[in-house]
């Protein structure tokens, strides 16, 4: 277990550095010089200098590369070219906005989607699966952005049930919060509790036609007391990847549904700093991104450990 | 009154009869044993018995189980049987428990599920049980998952969850085919004490006549759905009615005669071969361990000459064959086909290659599904320098479709559409076609019902006087060695323990492990006797 | 052949006969503007109605269907010519420098988010339909190096490879010959997976003005367009949404089916 | 009721409006945090701010300003001449960060007569200097705080700095101890939305009191149809002008320029892009402006003259060039339009959307572009045609003398005939293509009141807002 660990470990430390290299020369070839962009159109040629050595655009991209990994080692994100403020707090900021939303998706995905694959994997082949299967397919086929603006017609401009969007806060309370965030994380909930249900289901029928389970059976469990026993933690093992790798996408794919409902999350961020050329700020988002990507597909493997005993003892 | 009575029972599933008029009874403390080749329905009578039949079958006729009619009974009626009243052991050990749970709870599960006793006493109760069949707590505790114990302790952990509860019937679905066989007379041993000790009846399925006869108090003979014979064990051995029953024996204990070997010269040498595998590291920084599946092997094998190599499963045999065609490199040792070595700096040596080749086991596996016959019995052409083309390759094809036993227009079609002892047939003509030297037959048998098996031996048979064939001959079945063979190795955790001529090793075997080997194989009598 | 099979294939080639019968002839001219007409309901006229400069709806989204068809299969393309050689490869090494290169290079891809990125690439080469395919296909890439490997390893398990080699055939011979032929089922069925993600990335890329630029119609910048009008023009933002919902549904219809078809045990990750 | 909540697209960077050129930090922070000597108001004239009244010599060059008196900084500290000084100084020093040096240009020294008196020289008379210092870009700042101005904004207006959320809101509080009226709200609430349905969707939902300068022109007719709100049209400074690389073949050539005047129908654009919002103009000049003289007649619709012209220049079968696209929509959907009927006349325009930095980057600083739509909002920009080095690069000495001579004038009426001229000779010249002067899209609640209804300059005056009763 600690060797399986500490194996995933180092890998995980591996890509993180290629990660931080391949982020950092994509964005430094991006055309758009910020000092430019935060002037405007009339900026002098000695303004727009002043201000490139100021936010220390004239060092060699070694150097700079250097300063950020170091920076963000130790914590320190540097300090947003447009907004003149560190990086670090308004990743901070934002991420109270982005982490609680895909949590809330998440969970909402995992609500509809493990009783409608429960169901389905139960009901096989009858009417119940038809009808679950065939709302699985149109939730995987609607885009999310296009789910979302119907959501904001109906729930926030005709019903008035919400608001339209926008983010008030976790001070006025958790439960204005939570409201804010309902219609986003409903919007990208669906599509991916569809997935998850359909993995739900495939994965208990598999499950369903193991030996073990007939074992199960002529031990005198019932159908439904084989399935709870004995096939959840099994089916868990392939539902948890896809758990893992939605939430990374939770994280990072909202930037439309940010957009969407003006949420002041990490992915409008990423859209606003990449509009104005705002590169440390992209640099260090994506990078943060990219470590939670990996961070949460690393415990999604210690999960599989903690679920299949075949993986502890796996030296 | 009988305990489990079962008459004209009869099972179509989707429309397709399955079972038709199937009767047997079992009394209390009766062994009766259910055999037939693959496919005869054996494993559905007894999954009809525990109502476990898949999907949309639909059975006819009556199941009592103590006077109480079993078909249609309420399911939540039959989960209070199950478990408690009948038990049942299947055939894969490997994979009929839940890798994700510890055995002691599995166990428990059966007690806990029925209500039968309080949780700590249930705990006792489990560890008895688990003591009874062989597997002391004190030695593996509770707290084991399954993939950390070996096929017979599963298989040991499965019967300990049927019998947790002391049925009246146990119900054994092939229970030993997948193991060893001294294994297997373990496990047997273990259905026999429980069966007399608790006064249990046992329905017991297996293809294994030798098995049957050593073990059944009944025979009950299926063939498509249908029995064909059925009596007292001794009295079907001394007179068997059907032709089927006395085919089914005939094959079992099938008998070959090999042409005398010729004069002859070593083919195959091997010198002092060790294989060892590397194991993934057990800590971090620790040396990476290894696993010696080959150890300081040497033999020869001469032209001619029908050699055979027994041992357990695991034992290297496999390893072995894979070192010698030279698909693996070895750490130690040599191996030279005719002088010449077939691992030559770090490189298979080809002009070694083209003189050998192999059958394997699995008669589903060893082909690709999207090809024809003709391309993959002349696959082994790629190792001539100048294969045959056009016309003259289709008649080497047909030429040794028809050696096999085959139809020369066989060539156009894919292997789906023969059965597994045609698909062997085919196996040995790929084998055959480039006409090596020496053959290596991996389990080549193994998957096969006795009367397939039977005519595939004829077959080698055969093709040993057509044409010459040298060929080592790997198989744990030591009743099918014995008759193909006539030199063998015996090996045991990659070692060879003994070697020499066939009967003398089997007539008098000098190796304690030899020994055991064959005290263990089950005995067919001779038919027409009756049983010990 | 299944229901889904034969519903998929419906939709799947209802789409496909509107992109390629929109070469030769749409009721209108895509880029046609007509001012005065704009923000029409669907009529006789113009079945799907006009949008806000009057062109026609219908003819705009036939010849949004190419758009999407043409960056779909060749983000597929791109994702299937790279990814299943580089999954044959690692499967044939398995255990090798090689094989852990190709897969930890895999799990880097995976590690980005996707959006994000190909955020990044448009913005750095500029939006359009090709930065949106090789965005879109660069992410295809590791699925199939990954579905291809897996499938790969268990069929080098299997005697018939044992078989092959033994009649003296190398690595690269034998992926071809043999593991190839027997992942082509799964690679079609994981194809038509990918396929629907691709249309629904382009739409998603298009949307945020990234994808394929006007005057060429492509349903997310429509529904892009439509955005600010749907309260008045609903018509502007359904359609477009249903043609990507029938286009994507018809796909994973006939990939289903055509998995089943083909063989049910095949596996296809969606993510 | 007095606190409000308004909404804007875009978000300032930072909030000090002397070192960039984003219009968010003015629309947030002018008149409302920082005042200058002088200030506009909402009729675009320009009044005294925190200079009390002014003397201007008689060559044109020495401006004495007399400061009000009791006005302190939202930190306590008097504002007075030292602080003009320091203001002014800083915005013409060499390391400047200031986006629009050129209004301070001909500075030559700031001096301190007294506390409440300050003298400002110029090297030449500048008859725009008074309206310079109503900038945003001129505000009055002090010493004691400009550290920190960027993140904590501290000046002498009616509102003092609350907080920031960023990406979300920046609130800012009445001042206590303001020179001026007490403003009727206590708070005010800036909330960021850029996206136009999100914008729609807020108006409608009532998130949000007052949208600034609503995005999507096509939802105004819902709002004009709801009783609950109000919708404002205006004016503002922006001429939407489609820009023409002037030094790029074949737009070097007149005649092709005007081929492109005549291809494009206005009144398509501003129905099509802006759903019939904006006035036609036919000269980069704002026709609320007394000066402004109406020139469309010069460039009218005629595909047919243009076609000509282009058969005249040699193009008789078009040709190609691109077309680049900032992302307002004015820009994004009049570019479509444009470019459907460039198409007509035989001129394939590329559409390239880019993002601002972008734009700046290739377009403007790198000149590398055929044609580009933009909306030019600074106030009385015609000086632009003076600089060759402008991105649309139109060297003409003609322009350049008549701008000096303007500069040099002082008197209004004189003023107005040289720009009367200048727009003329920009559109004989047929520079670029000039489509239509910005609306400014006001939504607001039914009773807020007060609301600037033209943009003279990027500006939300919270002063002036109130709720009727
Ligand atoms: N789920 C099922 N659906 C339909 N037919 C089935 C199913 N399971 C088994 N069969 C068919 O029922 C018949 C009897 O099968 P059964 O498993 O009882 O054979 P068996 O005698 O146990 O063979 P083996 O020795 O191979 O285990 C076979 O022809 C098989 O094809
Ligand atoms: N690739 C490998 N890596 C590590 N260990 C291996 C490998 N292949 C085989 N072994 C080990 O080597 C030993 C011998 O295996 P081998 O397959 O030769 O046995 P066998 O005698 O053929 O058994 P069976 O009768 O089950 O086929 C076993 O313990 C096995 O676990
Ligand atoms: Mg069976
Ligand atoms: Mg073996």
């Amino acid at each position: 277990m600690l060797r399986y660990s500490l194996k995933r470990l180092i890998s995980l430390i591996l890509s993180l550095a290629v990660a931080s290299v391949v982020i950092f020369t994509v964005i430094e070839v991006a055309p758009g010089d910020p000092a430019t962009f935060m002037l405007g159109v009339n900026a002098q040629p000695d303004t727009l200098a002043a201000l490139r050595a100021e936010l220390g655009l004239d060092a060699s991209k070694l150097q700079r590369y250097v300063d950020w990994v170091g920076g963000m080692l130790t914590g320190d994100f540097g300090t947003s070219y447009t907004y003149r403020t560190p990086v670090s707090q308004m990743i901070a900021d934002r991420m109270w906005v982005s982490l609680p939303l895909a949590l809330y998706a998440l969970t909402l995905s995992t609500l509809i989607a493990f009783p409608a694959g429960i169901y389905a994997a139960a009901r096989r082949g009858k009417p119940g699966d038809l009808a679950v299967m065939g709302a699985t397919q149109l939730g995987i086929a609607v885009p999310n952005f296009w789910f979302a603006m119907m959501l904001v017609l109906i729930f926030a401009i005709n019903l008035r049930w919400f608001n339209a969007g926008g983010f008030a806060g976790w001070d006025n309370g958790l439960w204005t919060g939570l409201q804010s965030l309902t219609l986003p994380a409903i919007a990208l909930a669906l599509p991916q509790a569809a997935i998850l249900a359909r993995v739900m289901r495939s994965a208990l029928l598999d499950i369903l036609g193991e030996d073990f389970m007939r074992t199960a059976r002529a031990k005198g469990l019932s159908r439904r007391q084989a399935l709870w026993r004995h096939g959840m933690r099994n089916a868990l093992i392939p539902v948890l990847t896809i758990i893992g790798l939605q939430f990374s996408f939770l994280l990072a794919g909202s930037i439309i549904i940010e957009q969407v409902f003006y949420l002041p999350g990490l992915g409008r961020l990423v859209f606003q700093a990449i509009s104005a050329r705002d590169l440390i700020v992209v640099e260090s988002v994506v990078m943060l991104l990219v470590f939670a990507v990996i961070t949460v597909n690393f415990l999604v493997d210690l999960a599989y450990a903690a679920v299949d005993p075949r993986l502890r003892s796996r030296t | 009154m009988s305990l489990l009575q079962i008459e004209n029972l009869s099972l179509a599933i989707h429309g397709v009869d399955i079972l038709r008029d199937v009767s047997l009874s079992i009394d209390p403390g009766q062994i009766v044993a259910v055999t037939g080749e693959s496919g005869s329905g054996k494993s559905m009578t007894a999954l009809t018995v525990m109502q476990l039949q898949p999907n949309g079958a639909v059975a006819e006729g009556s199941v009592l189980l103590d006077g109480q009619e079993l078909l249609n009974h309420p399911e939540a009626e039959m989960c209070r049987l199950r478990g408690a009243s009948i038990g049942m052991v299947f055939q894969e050990p490997m994979t009929a428990l839940n890798p994700v749970k510890t055995i002691g709870d599995q166990v428990m599960e059966t007690i806990l599920i029925h209500k039968a006793m309080p949780r700590n006493q249930a705990r006792d109760r489990t560890q008895e049980v688990l003591t009874r069949v062989g597997l002391p707590v004190d030695r593996l505790p509770l707290s084991r998952y399954p993939h950390e114990l070996s096929g017979g302790q599963r298989q040991r952990v499965v019967i300990a969850m049927a019998i947790a509860l002391r049925p009246k019937l146990l119900i054994a679905d092939e229970p030993t085919t997948a193991l060893d066989v001294t294994t297997q007379a373990q496990i047997l041993d273990l259905l026999k004490g429980l069966v007399t000790e608790y006064g249990m009846g046992l329905l017991m399925i297996t293809h294994d006549l030798a098995v049957v006869s050593e073990m059944a108090d009944q025979i009950v003979v299926m063939r498509r759905g249908e029995v064909v014979e059925a009596d007292a064990t001794a009295d079907l051995l001394r007179n068997m009615q059907h032709p089927y029953t006395r085919m089914l024996f005939e094959a079992s204990g099938h008998h070959v005669i090999l042409p005398e070997v010729p004069q002859t010269y070593p083919l195959l040498e091997v010198a002092n071969v060790v294989r060892d595998y590397r194991l993934p590291r057990k800590r971090l920084f620790d040396a990476p361990g290894q696993h010696r599946a080959v150890d300081q092997v040497s033999f020869t094998l001469n032209k001619g000459e029908r050699l055979g190599l027994v041992g357990e499963s695991g034992c290297g045999k496999s390893t072995l064959t894979r070192a010698i065609l030279g698909l693996e490199e070895i750490q130690q040792g040599e191996i030279l086909l005719d002088g010449q070595p077939v691992f030559s700096s770090h490189k298979p040596n080809l002009d070694v290659r083209r003189r050998m080749q192999v059958v394997f086991q699995d008669p589903f596996g060893s082909f690709n599904p999207r090809h024809r016959v003709a391309r993959l019995i002349t696959e082994p052409f790629h190792l001539l320098n100048t294969p045959p083309t056009g016309s003259d390759r289709q008649d080497r094809v047909a030429e040794i479709l028809k050696a096999v036993g085959l139809r020369a227009d066989d060539a156009t079609k894919y292997i789906h559409e023969f059965s597994g002892g045609q698909r062997q047939r085919i196996a040995i003509a790929r084998a055959l076609i480039i006409r090596p030297e020496l053959i290596l037959f991996d389990e080549a048998v193994s998957a096969l019902d006795v009367s397939v098996r039977a005519q595939i031996l004829d077959l080698l048979a055969e093709l040993c006087a057509a044409y010459d064939l040298t060929y080592l001959f790997i198989s744990h079945d030591l009743s099918v060695v014995r008759t193909i063979t006539d030199r063998v190795l015996v090996m045991q955790a990659g070692q060879i323990v003994e070697q020499g001529e066939t009967e003398h090793v089997f007539g008098d075997p000098q190796h304690s492990y030899t020994r055991a080997l064959i005290a263990a194989a089950p005995q067919l009598p001779e038919i027409g006797k009756g049983a010990a | 052949m299944s229901r889904n099979l034969i519903l998929g294939l419906c939709l799947s080639s209802l789409v496909l006969l509107a992109a390629l019968i929109s070469f030769v002839w749409t009721p209108y001219s895509h880029a046609a503007l007509n001012i005065p007409a704009k923000l029409q309901t669907p009529s006789l006229q113009h079945w799907f109605g006009t949008d806000h400069f009057g062109r026609d709806m219908f003819s705009m989204i036939m010849v949004g269907a190419r758009t999407s068809i043409a960056v779909a299969t060749v983000a597929v393309g791109i994702g299937m010519t790279l990814g299943v050689p580089l999954g044959l490869t690692a499967a044939a090494r398995k255990g090798s420098w090689l094989d852990e290169v190709i897969m930890r290079g895999n799990d880097m891809v995976f590690a980005f988010p996707s959006l994000v990125i190909a955020i990044l690439i448009t913005a750095v080469f500029g939006a359009g339909a090709i930065n949106a395919i090789i965005a879109i296909g660069i992410f295809n890439i590791p699925v199939f190096a990954r579905i291809t490997r897996g499938a790969a390893l268990s069929l080098w398990e299997r005697e018939f490879i044992l078989a092959a080699r033994v009649s003296g055939k190398g690595a690269a011979r034998i992926s071809a010959e043999h593991i190839l032929p027997n992942v082509a089922n799964l690679l079609i069925v994981q194809g038509t997976i990918q396929f629907s993600l691709g249309i629904l990335a382009e739409a998603g890329l298009s949307y945020v003005g990234l994808g394929a630029q006007p005057p060429t119609p492509s349903w997310g910048r429509m529904l892009a367009d439509a955005q600010t009008m749907v309260s008045f023009a609903p018509h502007l933002a359904l359609i477009p949404g249903f043609a990507i919902i029938v286009t994507v549904l018809g796909l994973n219809l006939l990939g289903d089916g055509l998995r089943d078809w083909l063989d049910p045990r095949i596996r296809v990750a969606r993510a | 009721k007095s606190d409000i909540k308004i909404a804007m697209q875009l978000e300032p960077p930072h909030l000090d409006p002397t070192s960039a050129a984003a219009q968010a930090i003015d629309s947030v922070v002018y008149t409302n945090v920082f005042e200058g000597l002088t200030r506009f108001m909402g009729d675009g004239s320009v009044v005294p701010g925190l200079a009390e009244s002014w003397e201007i010599s008689d060559d044109g060059t020495v401006y004495t300003f007399k400061l009000r008196d009791g006005v302190t900084f939202h930190d306590g500290t008097v504002m007075d001449a030292e602080d003009v000084k320091f203001s002014l100084d800083r915005a013409i020093a060499e390391d400047s960060a200031n986006a629009q040096k050129a209004l301070f240009a001909g500075i030559e020294s700031v001096e301190v007569v007294d506390p409440l008196t300050a003298k400002v020289t110029l090297s030449e008379p500048n008859g725009n200097f008074l309206f310079n210092m109503a900038w945003g870009d001129a505000v009055i700042v002090a010493p004691e705080s400009i550290d920190n101005i960027k993140t904590n904004p501290v000046g002498t207006g009616a509102f003092t700095f609350g907080n920031w959320v960023q990406g979300d809101s920046i609130t800012l509080n009445r001042n206590p101890n303001y020179w001026g009226d007490e403003p009727a709200l206590e708070t005010a609430a800036f909330k960021f939305i850029s996206d136009p349905t999100a914008a729609f969707a807020a108006m409608m939902a009532e998130d949000v009191d007052v949208f600034d300068n609503f995005p999507a022109p096509e939802n105004l007719p819902q709002f004009e149809a709801d009783p609950r709100f109000q919708v404002l049209v205006g004016s503002t400074e922006g001429e939407t002008i489609l820009s023409t690389n002037n030094m790029q073949p074949p737009f070097d050539d007149i005649r092709v320029r005007q081929a492109l005047a005549h291809a494009i129908d206005r009144k398509a654009i501003i129905d099509g892009a802006m759903f019939g919002y904006g006035t036609p103009i036919g000269t980069h000049f704002a026709p609320h402006n007394p000066a402004y003289v109406d020139l469309t007649g010069e460039s009218a619709y005629d595909p047919e003259k243009a076609k000509e012209l282009l058969a005249e220049a040699g193009f008789a079968d078009g040709f190609e060039t691109t077309l680049h696209l900032p992302p307002p929509s004015y820009a994004r959907r009049g570019g479509e339009i444009i470019a459907a009927q460039l198409a007509e006349v035989g001129i394939t325009a590329e559409i390239i959307n880019v993002e601002w930095a972008q734009w700046l980057e290739s377009v403007f600083n790198g000149k590398d572009f055929g044609l580009t739509i933009v909306s030019h909002t600074e106030p009385m920009d015609i000086g632009i045609y003076a600089r060759p080095d402008y991105y649309f690069q139109y060297d003409s000495t003609d322009m350049q003398a008549l701008m000096d001579t303007l500069n040099t004038t002082t008197d209004p009426e004189e003023r107005a005939k040289l720009l009367g001229d200048a727009q003329r000779l920009i559109s004989n010249d047929y520079v670029n293509g000039y489509l239509f002067q910005l609306a400014k899209l006001g939504v607001a609640k039914a009773g807020v009141q007060g609301l600037w209804k033209n943009a003279p300059t990027a500006a939300i005056d919270l002063t002036v807002i109130h709720w009727s009763e």
